[in-house]
């Protein structure tokens, strides 16, 4: 998997693309949030968009960065989830955890 | 009519071999005629089996092997996987969608395999494991061969 | 330092079923280490001979089995083939790079494998079949370790 | 693999994308070859920029389509193999077979 990030004000937008799982895109992601988290930067915003599918530990790892970033008082947001990784959200009832948007200027301002 | 196939597979018990797993099942899914998103669906559902065996079972001690067998003919697919641990009781796992596990970073595996297969079994096997085994039909899943989805109408229709 | 792999493969003789050994093959190769073209290189040898196995070993018998097994560590990668044929003596097989073997629609495969891996040892194996080992070092070969390149020169370094 | 033919002239340009191997792109290439054959189109450029790679099925498919256009006095000719298939056209030596060009045009006027 592939994360870039782009700062728009004071949100960190996040595109991702690839799969998130376990041994791979799970550290990815990890990683670059735990990046964000330690420059002072917690407003995230996830672009899901490009990630294929994810498994039970990308998922996790959703979950532990939803966690990591509340601690320091931000939020994670999701954008766009793709049709896989939408069902995913559902079955797995993450949705209620998750504000999730489909339009990005949308999301950008509800920080 | 597609003819039936299997393969069969046996790694050392490490995370970064699950993805040739989870591509050759998703192979043998497509062979067997299901759709991209089928496919996926049934590689998703291997790929968690296959990670608890490696990660539950074996403790990810790469002296224990996990065995997974892929066979599928015009009907449906069945992956087998067996690992060399203790096994455990499906029925004593939490409900990770219960309101108090939702923010837990694990716990989702078996929801996705059940969501992603028609039929799951478990079976422990005295001295050797946790057998686990997926069923995917090719059609509209048990429910529509007539047999009301009962988990062990597929054990009774196919000899071993 | 990539710590030893291996994965163990057992497939009906049917074509459909050489791209997932393929894929297994070129991903423990990158696993251990090769870049993606050494990958391929030794995807595509795995690939010829497996393809071998299946038609000339086993005749495409979907009865009979080849056994692939793949394994690697910081220093090579070795795979072995395995059919249930008669077996055959190589050096009986024609050149396709001679001149009137050139427009022959066949007769190309053993010399891909031989391009594209290090080593290529082949034996016939009693009440089994025909067993091609192939031998693929992460560095620059044999010769870079001193060896002359001798074929026989790994089965005295590794046991079995 | 995919194939798909631009006729320019009396010259058949198929454009290639993918591996030709075993049971897939050799039968693709097969019958794409023999239905231009079929409809009397015998001066054929396979363009090869897009083919990752071929197995020892796709490389005697390749020449089986050339012998079967020479009975029809006409030629299959190749254009731009890419690094790797055109390591396995030197290894096989039938880059000695194959009047292989660079340019399309510089191709498409030696018929
Ligand atoms: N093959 C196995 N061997 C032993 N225990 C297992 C196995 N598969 C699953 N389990 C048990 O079931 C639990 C739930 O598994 P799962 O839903 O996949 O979530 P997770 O793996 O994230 O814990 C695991 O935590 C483990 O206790
Ligand atoms: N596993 C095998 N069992 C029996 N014969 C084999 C095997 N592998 C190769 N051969 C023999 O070697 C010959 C050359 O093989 P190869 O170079 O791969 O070309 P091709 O498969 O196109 O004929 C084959 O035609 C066959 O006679």
């Amino acid at each position: 998997m592939k994360a870039s990030v782009r700062n728009i004000g004071h949100v960190s937008v996040v595109d991702l693309s690839g799969k998130i799982t376990i041994g791979e895109g799970d550290v990815v992601l990890r990683n670059t949030v735990q990046g964000l988290l330690d420059s002072g930067r917690s407003n995230i915003l996830l672009n899901l968009e490009k990630v294929t599918y994810m498994d039970s530990a990308g998922l996790g790892e959703l979950v532990a960065c939803y966690k990591r970033t509340k601690e320091k008082k931000g939020n994670v947001k999701l954008l766009n989830p793709s049709g896989k990784v939408y069902d995913l959200l559902s079955l797995t009832k993450l949705e209620e955890v998750f504000e999730t948007y489909k339009d990005e200027k949308e999301a950008l301002v509800s920080y | 009519m597609v003819p039936p196939t299997s393969i069969s597979l046996v790694i050392p018990s490490e995370i970064r071999l699950v993805d040739v797993v989870h591509t050759a099942a998703e192979r043998v899914a497509e062979i067997a005629g299901f759709d991209e998103d089928g496919a996926l669906n049934v590689a998703l559902a291997v790929r968690e089996t296959v990670i608890n065996a490696i990660t539950h079972g074996n403790g990810r001690d790469p002296d224990l092997r996990v065995e997974v067998e892929v066979e599928a003919d015009d009907r449906r697919l069945r992956a087998t996987v067996v690992d060399q641990g203790a096994g455990f009781r499906p029925e004593d796992t939490p409900d990770p969608t219960a309101s108090e596990n939702l923010l837990r970073s694990s716990g989702r595996g078996l929801l996705l395999v059940r969501a992603f297969v028609d039929e799951v079994r478990f079976r422990r096997v005295d001295g050797r494991g946790m057998e686990v085994t997926l069923v995917k039909y090719l059609t509209d899943g048990p429910k529509a061969a007539g047999n009301g989805g009962r988990p062990d109408a597929e054990e009774r229709r196919t000899e071993r």
